[in-house]
């Protein structure tokens, strides 16, 4: 079975800052993306648990998007522009998908 | 009551206890936690609740014309107290004027669980207040938010100036915020389907009350716990005083204002609570928007781990016998 | 009361007004939610406490043999239903057979809030209503499901047939839906333990119910705004008004039905209502299972976003009134 | 009542009804599921109840000396019981030391859901019992997990033992198991707070408490089912038998200490209950920190897949006969 | 530390129809899967969230499953056959363990 | 955009002792982590779900870690001494980010 090379971008952004990003990448017109929950962590700004929380401030959720390794370029920066202010950090790797139209 | 029986008999409320043990077993690390869908439910409940009564007591008093002035009063209050934390935080803290504004802004706002426990002691009291005040707490939410930027913004560089999207989106961000929603929606339900309504409700609004509360400061107590572990290394002590002296100002503040607004007694302790309070559930959500460069790990611990149990176990008492002096 | 009357007092009561709070809450993008975990313990909740009163109502009224015929109305109007709606929406819209059919299935079962919304209006009209018609309810469900798929099926072209697994695995992954399994199996349990459970468990089942819908219904509202906003999109004028007028075309065929079985008053509105109502949470997973093909984003928008509104606000006092015709 | 219209009555009462449409469920593998957060939720509102009552209790009828005694035979059944439970697995299965050794853990330990459906009937049968076994329960939590401990050390390879860090921080790691804190914090404050602090709660820790009940009892129904299906695979015949006869033999071993310890009818009927339970939530998480070789498939099922049902559905009719017997 | 290539396949479903690929996967005897929850998305068939949702229908899971190089193809060919009938992605990478013998 | 690859080390723990697992990358000193929720399962300790559970034994979360290659052995190996006595499992993927000094 034949599969194609894509880019998968992976984004661990504080939930409060969630919807500028996924707002964003609609205007990016990114074929599609999936949000994972988190539910504790590290980093620079310290460490943090979701249980017991009742703000969103403070605690953070994982967006990946799966798309053309031709995109990534347009698709990081702005979205870098956005996590640069916030808490949060991106990631991206390879992955092979089967249906090339589909991201 | 003299201040001194009303403080212990308040530190010794299931309340409290509740708040002491989370807090306990959180700095012993024990594994004990709610789940994060509980904690928000309890949350999401208590503004149904609190926000109900105070509709149907409305319903019920009818809106007497000082509720205009006491809820400017409130929006005063919210918009100001900030200047004076941000001045005392600027002379008294290394903190920069960023995170020095955010700080400010949670003590101009409020905390409804502060509110809630407030109103749950003029209950054992057998003191009476004035149901609009769950309004004039929603309308002191955001005010203080706004003083901040302000204050921010002279701080900030352009080039981030530039980022900022516009003020109008911000605030239809903030504004939009889902427990000040939650607190009005219920709120005007309350007042318009009154009596009725409640009668309908009152075993879920009412008779679970106290026991909701019980559960949501064991949550509470959890959290400052781990806020305290957490923050306290970030924290100076100059900061952590600021914690602790800015709520007795804020009242003073306010137990002046209150003797213009002729409130009943259990409302001025309510609306010097009210004053008194840190913000810890709409503001920080609103800061990691409008100054995400302020660091959350100070606000938080401060006003969740510092100002809350303060209020909660001294600030109360403190206040109602404040009010007292302001009636008497 | 006069239809209009209760129309008004339907528009006004809390139930209706939370719905409202969090449609609007959500229409303008306030992030306000209800925690996943919580509106599954709601629905949970709600198939419980009604199950077990109908049981505990069987228990207390014994069964009269007229179950028997109303159960079997339920299920020829449950299997009927889904052929109307799927004639209709092939001649008023442009959905392919395979989505007309997903949709017409939502139509034929029922939606069990609506129930419960309208078992409510009973209570506060003083209307007394057969017990077994929660059995009648769970009965409901499913075979308009059978009819959507024999109606697929001729649509269907044969390779895809040929993917299918059989029906039988089919239908017991469909018949054994949490939800209803919930419905039943309480409804037994009521039925078993009588009044000696119900004062048992009352206070759960019984003071906390109407809190319980309010909240539940806040969140029905959050969703269904959601959906009126993603939905809109994807859905013709066309097929919006089949979410307008289905309803009611299923409403008078029940009412026609319903001059047979000679069921209480409040019976009688319920037994329409159910017919009147959509499903949304057993058919639609059951739809992506059966009908995969079919676009979730058509029916889910259609019985949600459309239907479930209408029927609360305006639908339930009609039926009542069309059941005082059916009777006098 | 004898105990056949006892054992009876305990089967269809709603609680093991509960319990038997979430086994049954299961079973057929229906989706019902009770999401993870309200299960937490439920545990959480069980401890912190039926320790809030426990403390109330106290706090009423005052410490008599007994309660000593009653402790150090409650901590001794627990120390010992694994010794008996874990002779007998070597004997009868051929299950590994260490494994053998875990189990045991949990039959020397208590399940406070156990315990408490054993309240609740003696709550139908009018029988009082001593505020104060709550804390008899959970002192009696741990014990068994260090004879376990002890039994497994000989077992282990002496490489694994390097590896294993200090039993010091193992046992706080245990120690402060979140279900043990809640039930001896809401315990403690419902000592202090007494029934003040009752007043206040009732509606919630006493009116819901057998609504929750029924709710818990059938998400362990679900669970139990899951672990019936899953674990049965790996669980000999020899294994299973020990989960049915072990509560007996533990049931006895505390009847005979019972003789010396003039407890009430009802206490003496939960001092055998609490023996006779097997641990599921604080036991598991410790062994598999301690012990974390064991198999978890073993020992839950065992636990919670054999032991519980059988508790519930025969055993607590039976200890309380036996508690008849021991009392007079 | 020596480590052994190994192929990862992540699979996003929709809730409703998570048992058939648990299912087809125990069928194949790989050697094990994990499945994380899902909060948000978007996709072809429009976006959607999962708070406040009580019914399946419309709501994501992932599988990811770790599993030998050679083994891939006879597992995504029939996962491939049921994820393309409902909502749903694939996506393959590769990624490195320690114990070869356990996947 | 210039990107510079990391090291993303996926752990899968069983609950109880993720503690130990984060304790211990605190002592390592790594920049930072993420803890996933998972609600299902497979392994060769057999199957499991999260739903309904009241305990924490026998369910799993995840752990992932973005690191520098050069640290992923000094990590690993005190790392797979825990996980190794456990239930879980651990795999290693190539990454690329945007702030090197971040990592
Ligand atoms: N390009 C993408 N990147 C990440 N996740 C995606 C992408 N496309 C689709 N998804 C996820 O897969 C689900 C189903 O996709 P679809 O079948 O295209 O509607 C979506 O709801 C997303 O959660
Ligand atoms: N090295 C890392 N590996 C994995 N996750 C990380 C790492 N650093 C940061 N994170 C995640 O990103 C969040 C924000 O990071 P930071 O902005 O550094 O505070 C943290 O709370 C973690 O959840
Ligand atoms: N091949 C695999 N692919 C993905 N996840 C796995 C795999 N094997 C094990 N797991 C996860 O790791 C947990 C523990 O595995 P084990 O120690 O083999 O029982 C399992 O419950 C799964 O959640
Ligand atoms: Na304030
Ligand atoms: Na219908
Ligand atoms: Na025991």
């Amino acid at each position: 079975m034949q599969t194609f090379l894509k880019k998968r971008i992976a984004i661990v952004i504080e939930q409060p800052a969630l919807n500028r990003v996924l707002d964003k990448l609609d205007q990016l017109a990114v074929t599609g993306y999936t949000v994972y929950p988190v539910i504790a962590g590290r980093g620079r700004e310290g460490s943090w648990r979701a249980d017991g929380m009742v703000s969103d401030a403070g605690r953070m959720v994982s967006v990946v998007c799966v798309c053309d390794p031709a995109k990534v370029e347009a698709i990081i920066e702005p979205i870098y522009k956005i996590v640069s202010r916030q808490v949060g950090i991106i990631t991206i790797s390879d992955c092979e998908v089967i249906r090339p139209d589909h991201f | 009551m003299s201040a001194i029986d009303l403080a212990l008999a308040n530190l010794l409320s299931p309340m409290v206890l509740f708040f002491a043990l989370g807090l306990m077993a959180s700095l012993a690390r024990s594994d004990l936690t709610v789940p994060e869908a509980i904690a928000k439910f309890l949350a999401l409940y208590l503004m149904m609740a609190i926000g109900f009564k105070g509709g149907v007591a409305v319903a019920k008093s009818g809106l007497d014309m000082k509720l205009v002035g006491v809820m400017l009063a409130g929006i005063a209050l919210s918009a100001l107290i900030p200047l004076i934390g941000f001045a005392l935080l600027r002379l008294s803290t290394r903190l920069s004027a960023i995170d020095a504004a955010a700080v400010a802004a949670h003590y101009g706002s409020i905390s409804i669980v502060t509110f809630v426990a407030a109103t749950q002691t003029m209950t054992t009291l057998g003191l009476a207040y004035e149901g609009y005040l769950i309004a004039v707490a929603a309308v002191m939410e955001t005010p203080a938010i706004l003083t901040a930027l302000l204050l921010a913004r002279k701080a900030r560089d352009p080039a981030r100036r530039a980022e900022e999207e516009g003020m109008g989106a911000l605030l239809r961000e903030i504004g939009l915020n889902g427990s000040v929603v939650m607190l009005i929606g219920s709120f005007l339900i309350g007042w318009i389907t009154g009596d009725r309504g409640m009668k309908a409700v009152a075993p879920f609004v009412n008779d679970l009350f106290f026991g909701m509360i019980c559960l949501f400061l064991l949550d509470m107590g959890l959290i400052a716990g781990r806020g305290m572990r957490e923050g306290m290394k970030t924290l100076s002590w100059q900061a952590i005083a600021f914690g602790l002296y800015m709520p007795l100002i804020s009242a003073g503040l306010a137990a002046v204002v209150c003797l213009a607004l002729d409130l009943s007694l259990g409302g001025t302790a309510l609306m010097i609570t009210l004053a008194a309070s840190a913000s810890y559930i709409a503001v920080p959500a609103a800061m990691r928007l409008a100054l995400p460069e302020a660091k959350p790990s100070i606000y938080l611990t401060l006003s969740l781990g510092v100002t809350f149990p303060f209020n909660l176990a001294l600030g109360i008492p403190l206040y109602v016998w404040l009010a007292g002096v302001v009636k008497g």
